[in-house]
């Protein structure tokens, strides 16, 4: 019987809890992370449980929300792909939040914890209500939840934070109404608001300008949520003033889940030809995503601040998602589905470092990083093994789904996007092996060797805690073996999880 | 230039609703498909099934109850991040 | 569509809220026009008391409940992101003392 | 907000309407089953006496009544009402949010189970809209210390 309740239980558990975190902290601050690691522990368990289920399955899990049956009533659906973002969702939001509580000790103010952590548990309820819904309306509602709670929490950070996070409100709210806009049109067109009954209801329309319109909002809506090249302009700024433990939670996760929309839709909501036969909206993402790699490498190379070429970094891997759905074929598919999990880790991995190394040094400048492998070679060594995947260097996991979409790119017969993988994983090597160079080869200086004296912000840094430490190894380990045991996973999950369609 | 560019987009996203509005079903008309796949059964159905005569309240809270459930979710973080942005001290 | 312009163009941080919640409003009444149903009425079923003989309801009679549902939740999203709005405006004008975005950009720079 | 400012008649008449403004938002959920209305309508006329009570009286006389830390309880126990009253279904066998189900313990059947079901989850969500809005607007015009300081600005 809870087996049939996991899909419920996913979502309902983290709500609750952060219920009785926002009434606990106003009595004792301290049982507040308890509280928000055990939820997500029970988080995890129901997103393994959920996707053992599947396995074993074979076919979805429909949950049917107050027992009414779709499309009257909300359904989730959890396939093969959801349940995989689902695990991804779980383990990174756990890691990360273990990491967080020594970062965010310092970074935000004692009082602020309890709704802090109330905000922290709602946002990952949203992304795994993303994740699970079947339902496009309830999509939206989520969406905003999980969008709320990252407004809020990012303008925690230092200063500058509440500008950007302003600047973030007001282009995301352009999102989610854009996307209520697409859902409005095609609800108009079929009077349903249900995935699987769009499925069946769509093609009749698929002639219809309206459903173009439709869709052209849909994508613009999520794009600028997930952050995709010309509507990215917001996620520099706000990601790099966030929090070092927000932007370590959302940069992963939050852009991940907006790509997994956009697959859910453009590959099961709407039929493939539509989107490849109908009309050429594979071609023109494609591209865009072309232009949006090359442009965001370059600005990250631009970049001396070590948060804000992460983000740009970021901004150039959601591109590499978005070529793998362009190429729209089972290896690009198989690459970008790959893709959105190892770049969970990736991208954790990567921002955990720079929050780590914030906490130690209390910079971000690349350029003051000279010899730190020194003081720290854990966090360096979890560095280059991150910079590795990134870049694409075989055992990691990386590599895996670069292979996976170039070889989809190649099947696509689009020379250029392959051209323009290649070139941006030489650009990436050049970013992070200047960033190691520094950290390794460049000689100390005093001033910067000893920031304990002339730390720029005033505070004496303290060495990474234990509690910092560990998630990250396990986030690095995690990179490694996901590279190991990629076979596996595709051959297991992700054949399963590509549209039969294709 | 910021406004050029303003006056640009929405002009363009003008032009695209124009586009979409075309094949779009006539007002107002009890046979568009939005009136007649999904919502006939709640009006049919929903006063006999939850006993709710006011058809918006029994989709509201039964029928679509989980989207509502979120509905209060958000308005709960808003309150909670306005509370968290703005409090200086707590109680 | 002039919420989305001044959205883009406006320097005034207030202002660009307004042309946001403008934006908002235009799509819920485009959701509610969707409901509409000529020669229909509201969607609350008239005779309350017909439990002993069922009166058939046809779907003509009323209007589509529907849009009106998302709309609601629609509504309170809206209200729930001008909250936020103002509470980081409120902050901002705390910091620097101006809600113009140039003036803001200035500041950050130093 | 002034007091030099404050005006026997305008609080004399906020005294009167006030109760009958929280009375009509109770009704306005109550009745939110056979009309126009319901938790959300209902929650944010409810607010809207504390509002004016702020506005006319001054911000302490509603922190007297409504305690800041009673606030933050009501927002987190309306959500609360609603994922609980779904965690009841769930315990009772049927799916989350099924609320027919509840007819297992109430003497009713399902139908009606449904009817105060939605009556359940109604309140929940007046509670918290109510708790929240009253906090929004506290936060909002005081700056977030709560405290009477805005003369200065009101020139």
């Amino acid at each position: 019987m809870i087996i049939e309740q996991l899909p419920a239980l996913i979502i309902v558990t983290p709500l609750i809890l952060s219920l009785v975190v926002s009434v606990a902290g106003l009595w004792e601050r301290r049982l507040c992370f308890p509280l928000v690691v055990g939820a997500l522990t029970a988080c995890l368990v129901c997103a393994i449980g959920i996707l053992a289920v599947v396995m074993r399955r074979g076919e979805p899990i429909h949950y049917f929300f107050g027992g009414w049956h779709p499309p009257w009533g909300i359904e989730y659906t959890i396939d093969y792909l959801n349940a995989l973002v689902l695990v991804g969702v779980a383990v990174i939001s756990l890691l990360v939040t273990i990491y967080a509580k020594r970062a965010i000790e310092r970074e935000i103010p004692d009082t602020k914890h309890p709704q802090f952590y109330t905000l922290l548990l709602l946002h990952i309820t949203g992304l795994f209500g993303i994740t699970a819904t079947g339902d496009m309306f309830n999509l939206y509602v989520l969406l905003e939840v999980a969008s709320f709670s990252a407004y809020a929490i990012i303008a925690l950070g230092e200063q500058g934070a509440a500008f950007a996070a302003f600047r973030y409100v007001i282009f995301g709210t352009i999102g989610a109404c854009a996307y209520l806009l697409g859902t409005g049109y095609f609800y108009i067109l079929t009077g349903s608001l249900n995935m699987a009954d769009l499925t069946h209801l769509l093609p009749h329309s698929f002639y219809s300008k309206a459903l173009l319109v439709g869709f052209a909002f849909f994508i613009v809506g999520i794009g600028i949520k997930m952050g995709i090249f010309p509507l990215h302009i917001w996620l520099p700024d706000a990601y790099t003033f966030a929090p070092s433990a927000v932007s370590a939670l959302l940069a992963p996760l939050f852009t991940k889940v907006g790509a997994y929309v956009i697959i859910r839709i453009m590959f099961t909501v709407f039929d493939p030809s539509f989107a490849i036969g109908l009309y050429p909206v594979t071609d023109v993402l494609g591209w865009i995503a072309a232009i949006g790699i090359l442009f965001a490498c370059m600005m990250a190379l631009a970049q001396s601040d070590f948060k804000r070429m992460l983000c740009y970094v970021l901004v150039a891997e959601m591109g590499y998602v978005i070529i793998g759905i362009a190429s729209a074929n089972r290896f690009g598919l198989t690459g970008a589905i790959l893709h959105i999990i190892n770049d969970m880790f990736m991208m954790a991995c990567l921002f955990t470092v720079s929050g780590a190394i914030f906490y130690q040094t209390g910079t971000r400048n690349i350029y003051r990083f000279r010899s730190l492998h020194r003081t720290m070679p854990i966090i360096f060594a979890l560095f280059i093994v991150g910079a590795l995947s990134v870049v694409g260097i075989p055992p990691l996991c990386g590599f895996f789904s670069k292979w996976y979409l170039i070889l989809g790119a190649i099947q696509a017969k689009q020379w250029g996007l392959v051209v323009v993988m290649l070139l941006s994983s030489l650009l990436m090597a050049i970013l992070f092996f200047r960033v190691i160079e520094i950290a390794y080869f460049a000689p100390p200086t005093d001033q910067v060797h000893t920031p304990h004296k002339h730390g720029n912000t005033g505070t004496v840094m303290g060495s990474v805690p234990l509690s910092m430490v560990i998630p990250m190894i396990l986030i690095g380990i995690g990179i490694v073996l996901l590279g190991i045991f990629s076979g596996v996973i595709i051959k297991h999950i992700i054949a399963f999880a590509i549209p039969s369609t294709l | 230039m910021k406004k050029l560019i303003g006056i640009v987009i929405a002009i363009a996203v003008l032009i695209v609703l124009m586009y979409g509005a075309e094949d779009l079903p006539p007002w107002a008309d009890p046979g568009q498909p939005a009136s007649l796949h999904v919502s006939p059964r709640y009006i049919e159905r929903a006063f006999e099934e939850t006993g709710v005569p006011n058809i918006v309240t029994a989709v509201l809270a039964d029928y679509r109850g989980y989207d509502t459930l979120f509905e209060t979710a958000v308005i709960f973080t808003a309150g909670v991040a306005v509370l968290m942005l703005l409090r200086r001290r707590l109680p | 569509m002039l919420g989305l312009y001044s959205m883009m163009a406006k320097n005034n941080l207030m202002k660009k809220l307004i042309g946001m919640n403008i934006f908002q409003w235009a799509i819920i009444l485009y959701f509610i026009s969707i409901g509409a149903k000529r020669g229909a009425q509201i969607p609350i079923v008239a005779q309350t008391h017909s439990h002993g003989q069922e009166i058939a309801l046809h779907a003509t009679d009323y209007i589509n409940p529907l849009p009106h549902v998302l709309m609601l939740t629609a509504i309170v999203v809206g209200v729930a992101t001008t909250g936020i709005a103002l509470a980081l405006l409120v902050i901002l004008y705390k910091r620097y003392g101006t809600l113009e975005e140039d003036e803001i950009i200035e500041a950050l720079k130093k | 907000m002034i007091r030099e400012q404050e005006d026997i008649i305008i609080q004399t008449v906020c005294r009167i309407f006030i109760p009958f403004m929280q009375i009509y938002g109770l009704y306005v959920l109550a009745h939110g089953h056979g009309s126009p209305g319901g938790g959300f309508q209902g929650g944010c006329i409810f607010a809207a006496s504390f509002i004016l009570m702020a506005i006319a009286y001054d911000l302490d006389e509603v922190k007297r009544r409504f305690a800041e830390k009673l606030n933050i309880f009501f927002c987190s126990l309306g959500v609360f009402i609603y994922a609980g009253v779904g965690w009841l279904c769930l315990l009772l066998g049927g799916n989350f949010l099924d609320y027919g189900k509840l007819s297992v313990i109430l003497p009713i059947d399902p139908v009606m189970a449904r009817y105060y079901g939605i009556a359940a989850v109604e309140t929940g969500v007046q509670i918290t809209v109510m708790a929240i809005m009253v906090s929004i607007f506290l936060n909002l015009v005081t700056g977030g210390t709560h405290e009477e300081e805005m003369q200065k600005t009101r020139v």
